[in-house]
């Protein structure tokens, strides 16, 4: 009797996972009993996972505040990142350097960011349903946009634009002399000098853990709640008073926001910039994470941001390695891209009581 | 009565704001980038030869109400994987052309089931999921073509190989085909080439879409577009039937990127289909179609336009901004904004639809409560 | 009716294959390679190379050969028709030939050495097969995710702006 | 036409129950070729389900299937699909319409069903690959309008023509088939202009005439009356009456459809109208109101409601009766006047109503009335304390849920309404629907109104939960002197629960009467004003 009670929650719980989840955890586990096997360092995988966590958990949570008003997924976060890149390059050009040019590349961007928030926010509540394909295209047409801006706006500092023109942004630039490390270099917690190829950035972990806790904890109040009724059903929270329209304007700018804010810790820690074509390569990765997480296109929480990312990049970082090691071809590339688009193939695919 | 002209004035504009925008850029960017008459002119009528199959192609699922077949991408990967084949087996020309198309078959009613029972089982949703399809089949093909091809799938030129031994290069010649279709009873009219073969196969598929048309599946196609519940209810297989005009559109679209490939002489293996179905769906946009109508005119006029701004964009751009990038990633931009512009404008369609619906019933019921009120 | 159908759907199957195995043969395309070298030593007897051999396929000029020089020509199907305008020796009035050549469906580059074959001799003294030397390239960059834009090749933009960048590495 | 006496349709001790819930006793009847029967009988009367049943509905086969014979030409029969029906001579012509709304009314009347010829493609990919035949279309369609009697353009796309004429191609597409015996009409003059029904009426005698039978269902009495030749009245699931049109009249049938038996009318006003109500003051007053609700349109409503009476709305479904919660509310676009304590109320604001201490219990649960995916602590605290700030905890300007507070109170009505639940964190899918409408009902009184929009309380519950759900309104109503307007399909459930009857008739109101009325009064109202 108790076994089958135990197996119909096994079921259960089985299901609510679903099965790709599951296959993904299990090839994630498997990559880490292989690692040592194959002669790579665990700890060093560890310290890459987390680093990689680190970096792009912040773009990832930014998908929860749109899910959460069936705004749908966000592809269409380049506009975030675009704030966020907007913000870096002009805190840089004002003169800021190192930690302080990190805040005020937030400061900077915050306006930018309400700015293209708000006006794509008005846009999805004029197309209510169809969200996620505008939200593609809008990203695509922003980074495109801006890719003449790059080339327009008259930046000067030498470290950024163009070596032989002065003119235009450079493609990439290096942050070393700014806000390189920013974060991670804050309360880093070394191994190394003890034999151990560990080391946590704690300070990129903690400025996560606070941004997940602020989103956590706006989704308790009053506005927060609101939101997630009007994910849930919109016709209902009409019903009860609430104006759909700019609640879910509230959460694109706060999804917009939380975009660029995480363009700018992905940066910290990857040490570089990327301009021009580079936002759109920030999609993928942010959805599937969310995705893969747990989330479906209507439902998202902070563990399941935690929990994707984790398993997303340990996918994109272990794979290499340790089945380059196994099979001695590299398919890493190869399997992060059926991976990432097939979550979402996947994610798009699951029926949905109601389509807004 | 002069209001109403006027009304109609305004609506035509709405409705053909995205080719009269384009007509305006071309007029501006063409005396600006002082190509001269006949350059432009054979730069069109060759793009046209090599890029309206393909986007024909798009036609058949906007008909049965799927919207833009952004999954067309898996047809042209369908189509390459055929090319890599005719390719190492060394079958040249014409023959090594419908060879190819015949190889392509397969694959892509292959993928075309594929995209299209997950799209029914994301009815409302096709767009974004067949634009998703692109990108994990194009983890499939890549996994196949690079993986695969010359380790499990025989290949015999090294040649065509990478390097490391498994694995196709890059890039992949076609020298041996190319412009086959291009050149076989070509006319040349001062200065200006006419691929008449190309243009020939054009014109007979625009005779088969026309005749598709009158054909009960074609029937059933824009019954099922129409209103999916009232197809069931009268006995038409919906999921079937869209199932079917997904295959045909991927197949077609097989056909179109290899006719489009043999123009080029070569294709970059990994990214060739890349982007094919976006700059078609812009020009199919350009053209004056939107989500839910789409004609051959708008194929036409499409490709000429989209083709002209796109030849013009970069040469403009230096003439005004004196950097050449300016203008190339102003004709990006200018492709994605038009797609995102056609696809709000539906979708903001759709909303008034509705609600204008409702003003016109309201403003009725006062009618008639006056009416009322005074009887 | 049902097996009507099936018939007439094997049938054009059938066709469809046929019209396949048709283009394969047809189409199949060679390259051949002429040689004007003179052989030193066949079964005991030398046979000169010409003066000068002018080969045309198709009407078109496909190679002007002076002694011991190579000509290439390709070929679709599976045998060759050339026309030669040979000069035995100098000051010699030139002189037309057809050839024919059947060639074999396997092999991509086939070398013809033109003075045997004119020479009527067997097959193993004027043909061999062209085996092509394969350099050691460098590895050649894979692919990344095609995620960037570029419209086209000639756009410019095809950069491969994948994650191997941001992979750190 | 009649072969040896026997009928083209006999229905024979028709039963059928939906879990229990017995909608259909003995029904029994019998249809001549080239007879029109007419059908009447209040909703819920089982019209519907009966023609369900004769048409093979999915919906019957998935809930038990039915009990009984239907017998055609003598024959018995039991279709598994509407296409089985379809087949076998059974056309019908349902209220929503079936049209594809970009063809011509010719592709409409052939659809699916369309003359084709074939061609060298065909033979190999298929018929689905014959063109169609477009002269034969034309010829097929006009003679099936022509069969019809009432001229509509065949070549005008649906979406460009008079409601009138969708309805006439719906028609004409029926006689199209070739095999048609039997043409069931479930209201169709619903949406005809006057002119129009006169038009179609003719083209039921012409039907008749060429030996078709039909099945008329209507509302509009006099219509039985000018075209039936038998009239067959349905009440709560039985036939009361099956008589020739002739020796009947409308009062007759009116009679018929919502006559109780004597002791059931006598026991159904449970209190008599409260004294101290007769001359309370009006508490909301509706002047004029118009609301664009599909399918339930208010043309012209004019109400007062007096402080702490339970008001109940009545009326037959899709003359307006629901329209006027959904459209005082905000919920679908309005327009009039209404006044609530002597204040005007914003119309088209669901906020502006809920501030003025209005509640509204949707009869839409699982569209409006629910988040379905959320906790039931959720559904029952959300519009409290969106509203009126209630559940929540001030940290300097951050309101904060008080996840205790929202517990307690939600407790509090599982328990008052005992609602079966495994814990207040269960999700709002996973209950019955009976339990569904007591976890909406609590979503309003947690709002603590002065004033309550009921809409159809017992809709799709059964019978013990539905005398809970009242019994709750009425304790609500009695102990915190909240003024209650209940409105319901069901008469009887009105007349049990309310002080005064308004019923709801072609959008604007037929009458008000006390709930002590006799049945036959109601029903008059019922079909009085019926568009």
């Amino acid at each position: 009797m108790h076994e089958y009670a135990s197996a119909i929650a096994l079921r259960y719980w089985l299901k609510k996972m679903g099965y790709p989840r599951l296959i993904i955890a299990g090839f994630l586990l498997f990559l880490f009993i292989m690692a040592p096997v194959t002669g790579s360092d665990l700890a060093t995988q560890v310290t890459n996972v987390i680093n990689r966590f680190s970096w792009n958990a912040v773009l990832v949570l930014a998908m929860v505040p749109m899910i959460h008003s069936g705004c749908g997924l966000n592809f269409g976060i380049p506009l975030g990142v675009l704030a966020g890149l907007l913000g870096g390059t002009l805190a840089i050009e004002l003169g800021f350097t190192g930690p302080m040019s990190f805040v005020m590349a937030i400061v900077v961007s915050t306006p930018f960011a309400v700015l293209f928030g708000g006006g794509y926010g008005m846009l999805l509540n004029k197309i209510k349903g169809g969200e996620m394909m505008v939200a593609t295209y809008v990203g695509l047409s922003s980074v495109s946009l801006m890719c003449i801006m790059w080339l327009l706006i008259p930046y000067r500092n030498p470290s950024i634009v163009m070596a032989y023109t002065g003119v235009g942004l450079r493609n990439m630039f290096a942050l070393d002399s700014f806000y390189a490390g920013a974060l991670s270099e804050f309360l880093k917690i070394d191994l190394n000098p003890l034999g151990i190829n560990l080391v946590i950035p704690t300070g990129s972990i903690l400025f996560f853990a606070l941004l997940g806790l602020a989103v956590w904890a706006f989704l308790h109040t009053k506005t927060g709640t609101a939101m997630t009724a009007v994910g849930s059903n919109p016709t209902f929270a009409r019903a009860s008073g609430i104006n759909v329209d700019r609640i879910r304007t509230l959460s694109v700018i706060l999804s917009t926001w939380l975009g660029a804010v995480g363009v700018l810790t992905y940066q910290q820690g990857f040490g570089f910039v990327q301009l021009y074509t580079a936002p759109l390569n920030m999609t993928m990765p942010a959805v599937a994470a969310v995705l893969i997480g747990g989330a479906s296109v209507n439902k998202a929480s902070i563990s399941n941001v935690i929990i994707g990312t984790l398993l997303f990049q340990g996918l994109v970082t272990m794979t290499p390695t340790v089945i380059t090691a196994l099979i001695h071809t590299d398919v890493s590339e190869v399997i992060r891209i059926i991976v990432s688009n097939g979550m979402v193939v996947y994610a798009l695919t699951r029926k949905t009581e109601e389509a807004a | 009565m002069k209001l109403k002209k006027n009304f109609d004035g305004l609506d035509f504009l709405q409705n053909n704001l995205v080719p009269l925008m384009f007509i305006i850029i071309c007029a501006v960017c063409i005396p600006l980038s002082g190509f001269s008459a006949s350059y432009l002119i054979n730069e069109i009528v060759t793009r046209m030869g090599r890029n309206i199959f393909l986007i024909l192609s798009l036609l058949i699922p906007i008909m049965a109400g799927m919207g833009l077949n952004f999954g067309m991408t898996l047809g042209a990967m369908a189509g390459q994987v055929a090319l890599i084949f005719v390719t190492d087996w060394q079958i040249w020309g014409i023959p090594g052309v419908v060879l190819a198309m015949i190889l392509s078959v397969p694959v892509s009613v292959l993928l075309g089931l594929l995209c299209g029972k997950l799209m029914n089982m994301a009815k409302g949703r096709e767009m974004i999921l067949g634009y998703m399809m692109n990108y994990f089949v194009t983890g499939l093909y890549q996994l196949v073509v690079l993986y695969f091809m010359a380790s499990i799938i025989p290949i015999r030129h090294a040649s065509i190989r990478l390097p490391r031994g498994f694995g196709i290069r890059t890039t992949v010649n076609l020298a041996n085909m190319r412009q086959c279709l291009d050149n076989e009873f070509a006319i040349l009219y001062k200065g200006v080439k006419i691929p008449v073969l190309n243009f020939i196969i054009i014109g007979v598929m625009c005779l088969i879409i026309i005749w598709f048309r009158r054909t009960k599946l074609g029937q059933d196609m824009r019954a099922v577009g129409q209103d999916m519940e009232v197809a069931q209810a009268a006995g038409i297989n919906v999921d079937r039937t869209r199932i079917i005009s997904i295959i045909i559109s991927t197949v077609f679209a097989g056909f179109g990127q290899i006719i489009y490939l043999q123009n080029i002489g070569n294709f970059p293996t990994y990214t060739a289909h890349s982007q094919i179905g976006m700059f078609c769906i812009a020009a199919l946009l350009v053209g004056g179609a939107s989500v839910e109508k789409a004609s051959i005119g708008n194929v036409f006029l499409g490709v000429i336009l989209f083709h002209t701004m796109f030849i013009v964009a970069p040469r403009a751009g230096v003439a005004i901004t004196g950097d050449a990038m300016i203008g190339e990633y102003f004709r990006v931009f200018v492709s994605y904004g038009v797609i995102t512009l056609a696809l709000v404008m539906y979708e903001i369609k759709k909303r008034r639809a509705r609600s204008q619906g409702g003003e016109l019933l309201a403003q009725a019921q006062r009618a008639r409560r006056e009416g009322g009120a005074q009887s | 009716m049902k097996g009507k159908t099936l018939v007439i759907r094997l049938a054009v199957l059938a066709a469809v294959i046929a019209v396949a195995a048709v283009m394969m043969v047809i189409g199949r395309g060679h390259t051949i390679y002429l040689d004007n070298k003179t052989i030193e030593d066949y079964q005991g007897q030398e046979y000169k190379s010409f003066e000068r051999v002018v080969v045309t396929v198709d009407g078109e000029e496909a190679a002007k050969l002076n002694k011991r020089e190579r000509g290439m020509a390709t070929c679709m199907g599976q045998s060759f028709t050339m026309t030669l305008e040979i000069t035995e020796k100098k000051g010699d009035e030139p002189r037309t030939e057809v050839v024919t050549v059947d060639l074999p469906y396997s092999v991509d580059g086939i070398v013809i050495n033109l003075p045997a074959l004119l020479a009527g001799l067997p097959e193993d003294a004027w043909y061999s097969e062209f085996v092509p030397q394969v350099q050691e390239e460098d590895e050649e960059p894979l692919p990344g995710e095609g995620d960037a834009f570029g419209l086209e090749g000639d756009m410019g933009l095809e950069g491969d702006m994948g994650l191997e960048g941001d992979l750190g590495v | 036409m009649t072969n040896n006496g026997t009928p083209l349709l006999r229905m024979q001790n028709i039963k059928k129950d939906f879990f229990g819930n017995q909608v259909l006793t003995d029904i029994n009847f019998t249809l001549e070729a080239g007879q029109v029967l007419g059908l009447c009988g209040e909703n819920g009367a089982g019209k519907s389900t009966l023609m369900k049943i004769l048409f093979g509905m999915d919906v019957i086969r998935e809930t038990g299937g039915y009990d009984g014979d239907v017998l055609l030409n003598g024959q018995k029969t039991e279709f598994k699909t509407p296409f089985d029906a379809l087949a076998a001579g059974i056309g019908m012509v349902h209220q929503e319409f079936s049209l594809i709304p970009g063809f011509t009314a010719t592709e409409n009347i052939l659809l699916n069903r369309e003359p084709k010829k074939k061609n060298v493609i065909s033979e190999v990919f298929g018929d689905r690959l014959n063109t169609l035949d477009y002269k034969e279309m034309d010829r097929r369609s006009g003679e099936a309008i022509r069969k019809m009697g009432v001229e509509i353009d065949a070549g005008m796309t649906i979406s460009s023509m008079p409601v009138g004429h969708k309805q006439f191609t719906e028609i004409a597409r029926e006689l199209s088939k070739d095999q048609l015996k039997l043409l069931i009409l479930d209201e169709p003059t619903a949406v005809l202009t006057e002119k129009e029904a006169e038009a179609l009426l003719e083209s039921i005698r012409n039907m008749a005439a060429q030996g078709i039978a039909v099945i008329f269902i209507t509302h509009r009495l006099h219509e039985i009356l000018a075209v039936c030749d038998k009239v067959v009245v349905m009440r709560d699931g039985y036939v009361v009456k099956d008589v020739p049109a002739a020796e009947a009249s409308v009062s007759d049938i009116t009679r018929w459809m919502v006559g109780r038996e004597v002791q059931k009318a006598a026991a159904a006003p449970a209190e008599p109208v409260r004294a101290e109500n007769r001359d309370a003051r009006v508490v909301m007053s509706i002047r004029n109101l118009w609301v664009d609700m599909p399918g339930e349109t208010v043309r012209d409503v004019s109400l007062d409601i007096r402080d702490g009476e339970i008001f109940g709305i009545g009326g037959l479904a899709g003359q307006g009766k629901l329209g006027i919660p959904n459209g005082i509310m905000g919920l679908y676009q309005a327009g009039g006047t209404v006044e609530f304590d002597g204040k005007p109320i914003q119309l088209n604001s669901p906020r502006k109503c809920l501030d003025a201490s209005l509640a509204f219990v949707s009869e839409d649960r699982r569209g409006v009335g629910l988040l379905l995916d959320e906790s039931l602590e959720w559904n029952v605290a959300f519009p409290a304390m969106q509203i009126q700030n209630k559940f929540l905890k001030k940290y300097g300007p951050v309101r904060w849920r008080d996840e205790k507070a929202i517990h307690a109170v939600t407790k509090k009505y599982i328990d008052a309404l005992e609602i079966k639940c495994t814990s207040s964190r269960q999700n709002a899918r996973e209950l019955s629907g009976g339990n569904q409408q007591k976890i909406c009902l609590a979503k309003a009184f947690a709002l603590e109104p002065r004033f309550l929009f009921v809409s159809e309380p017992t809709r799709g519950i059964d019978v013990g939960a539905k005398a809970l759900v009242l019994d709750a309104l009425k304790r609500f109503n009695r102990e915190s002197g909240v003024t209650v307007v209940m409105i319901s399909s069901e008469l009887e459930e009105l007349r049990q629960t309310c002080d005064r009857i308004a019923i709801i008739s072609g959008g604007q109101v037929a009458g008000i009467l006390p709930a002590a009325d006799s049945s036959e009064d109601f029903g008059a109202l019922m079909v009085s004003k019926v568009i």
